[in-house]
């Protein structure tokens, strides 16, 4: 039992260091900041989730759990928040990505006035 | 092992002070200063500093960003090139350095059992704490009662200082600037 | 306790990634982007540093830094966009 | 019992069991101030503004962890597809900004469902309306199960 717990906390690490360090990578790699936001979700997602769910299996039963899955709840729940806002703030910024295959955001303008 | 990790955050944490002293953009000074601040607490769990690294995050990380955000509305976002060369602050700073490094060369080993404040009235507090005041974690016994007069003097100071710099920034800002943006 | 280490790596290897990011900018949202991204990362590692160091009561630092990561993020950016942090949204929503 | 006296208590349970995990001690003088402290946050929310919807949601049905689950399956796939693209030798994107319409009543569900766009790696919602949402995809693979979230965000709202 104990061996198997190892085993899948081993598997959620090795999983989600794998995905901050991919995650990371794409910040540095991707060209603007409308791509890099979606390698900082990566990071705040399935990295950050992964790495609490190791930690939790780590610990077992206890209250250390408890918080590990309030933190994990929170990322969960403020991460895209954050996100969103920073998303949003460039928009009404005025910052626009380069080579956009379609763009509907005139579109979306209209239909708020509407 | 957290010997590596500290020296890892602490590598950082150069990386971070030399990048923040070659940038222009103040904007990006105070992002990064924020970063600073995360670096430093987290260095300070790594030295087992926990309330200190408390601290730490919600004053440096937090608060201190937006003070200086806020104030740097009320400035050029540019950083003016120095009229003066960097050389003698330069051997200042080396000199100081020096002298603080040379300072802790006297002090006894991180942690180590035999320091003077590990011997003398630390046993006390810890194994009366609890006993007398009933509270179960030793750095909230002390704050909080053995000098809880010192404590409220001090929030109090903080709080007003707080208070008193939210005032100045928003009476001067509060002369309709509008919307923004980088 | 080896796949602490390596995860503890993983870890570093991120945020030196991420610092990166912060350092080159270029416009003032990738900063910040990287600043929030930073923040989780560091959340991360603190949870991490006290599996390490036999410290589970370091969790209470990681969810306190959860919280300020994020007040913290929505701060700055009200402060981008509005150029102030009393007033409301609402207050100057020329364009917003 | 009226809907705010509901949210109040239930503010307030909530905060005494965020006490509770953060404290871990349950000597009675220390539970004693958890459940004064917490009054004492009850009473400035409500001093501040009404405990209304927005601040305490009761109105979600259960099955919310169900789609959680479902949410996850959708994060591990498009994380997959992010990384994909990430790690290819040449980095080729096709940028979009979509429209997608929100069928949600409430502005909860909406938030939910904008929420969870941004979730999945790949589509980030930029700009909110009243009946459709702005958002940044990287590429056209990642919109197509949009329309599908969107049904069951609004499966799980209350009202």
């Amino acid at each position: 039992m104990n061996l198997f717990i190892d085993i899948a906390s081993w598997f959620f690490f090795s999983l989600g260091g794998l995905v901050l360090i991919v995650g990371a990578l794409g910040m540095v790699r991707l060209p603007d900041f409308w791509s890099r936001i979606h390698a900082a979700g990566m990071i705040d997602t399935i990295g950050a989730e992964f790495m609490l769910v190791g930690m939790m299996l780590q610990s077992g039963l206890t209250l250390t759990t408890l918080k590990l899955l309030l933190i994990g709840l929170f990322i969960f729940i403020a991460g895209p928040t954050a996100t969103h806002a920073i998303a949003n703030a460039a928009w009404s910024a005025g910052e626009k990505p380069q080579g956009l295959a379609r763009d509907d955001s005139a579109r979306f303008a209209e239909g708020e006035k509407a | 092992m957290m010997i590596a990790v500290d020296l890892i955050l602490f590598a950082f944490l150069i990386l971070t002070a030399i990048a923040i002293a070659r940038l222009r953009n103040l904007f990006a000074v105070a992002m990064l200063s924020g970063l600073f601040s995360l670096l430093a607490a987290g260095l300070f769990v790594a030295l087992d500093a926990v309330d200190v690294a408390f601290t730490e995050a919600a004053v440096g990380g937090g608060v201190s960003t937006i003070f200086m955000l806020g104030a740097l509305a009320l400035m050029p976002r540019e950083e003016k090139r120095p009229v003066h060369g960097a050389l003698l602050p330069l051997v200042l700073c080396l000199v100081t350095g020096a002298a603080l490094v040379y300072g802790t060369i006297d002090m006894p080993a991180f942690g180590s059992p035999d320091a003077p404040v590990q011997r003398h009235v630390g046993p006390e507090y810890l194994a009366r704490a609890l006993p007398e005041t009933g509270v179960p974690n030793v750095v909230t016994a002390v704050l909080a009662s053995y000098r809880g007069y010192d404590t409220l003097g001090e929030t109090t100071v903080i709080f007003v200082a707080a208070i008193s710099v939210l005032m100045i920034l928003g009476i001067s800002l509060g002369s309709g600037r509008q919307k923004g943006g980088e | 306790m080896t796949y602490l280490v390596a995860a503890s790596a993983a870890l570093f290897v991120a945020m030196l990634l991420v610092i990166i990011r912060a350092f080159a900018g270029p416009t003032l949202y990738d900063r910040i982007l990287a600043v929030n991204s930073f923040g989780t990362l560091t959340v991360i590692l603190i949870g991490m540093l006290g599996y390490l160091a036999e410290r589970p009561d370091f969790l209470d630092i990681a969810l306190l830094y959860a919280l300020f990561n994020f007040v913290g993020t929505i701060a700055v950016l009200k402060f981008v966009r509005y150029r102030s942090l009393g007033r409301s949204a609402a207050g100057s929503g020329a364009e917003g | 019992m009226t809907a705010g006296t509901a949210r109040t208590i239930a503010l307030g349970a909530a905060l005494f069991g965020f006490w509770l995990v953060l404290s871990g001690h349950f000597t009675p003088f220390l539970l004693l101030m958890g459940v004064v402290s917490s009054a004492l946050c009850v009473w400035i929310v409500a001093r501040m503004e009404p405990i209304d919807e927005t601040a305490v949601p009761l109105g979600l049905r259960p099955s919310l962890l169900l789609y959680w689950l479902w949410l996850g399956g959708e994060i591990v796939k498009s994380n997959i597809a992010v990384a994909r693209m990430i790690l290819a030798r040449r980095i080729s994107l096709l940028p979009r900004f979509i429209l997608v319409p929100t069928s949600q009543q409430s502005d909860m569900g909406r938030v939910i469902f904008a929420n969870s766009i941004t979730l999945t790696p790949g589509t980030v919602t930029v700009e909110t309306g009243g009946k459709a949402l702005l958002v940044h995809a990287l590429a056209e693979s990642f919109s197509t199960s949009l329309p599908d979230m969107d049904r069951r965000v609004t499966a799980i709202e209350g009202r």
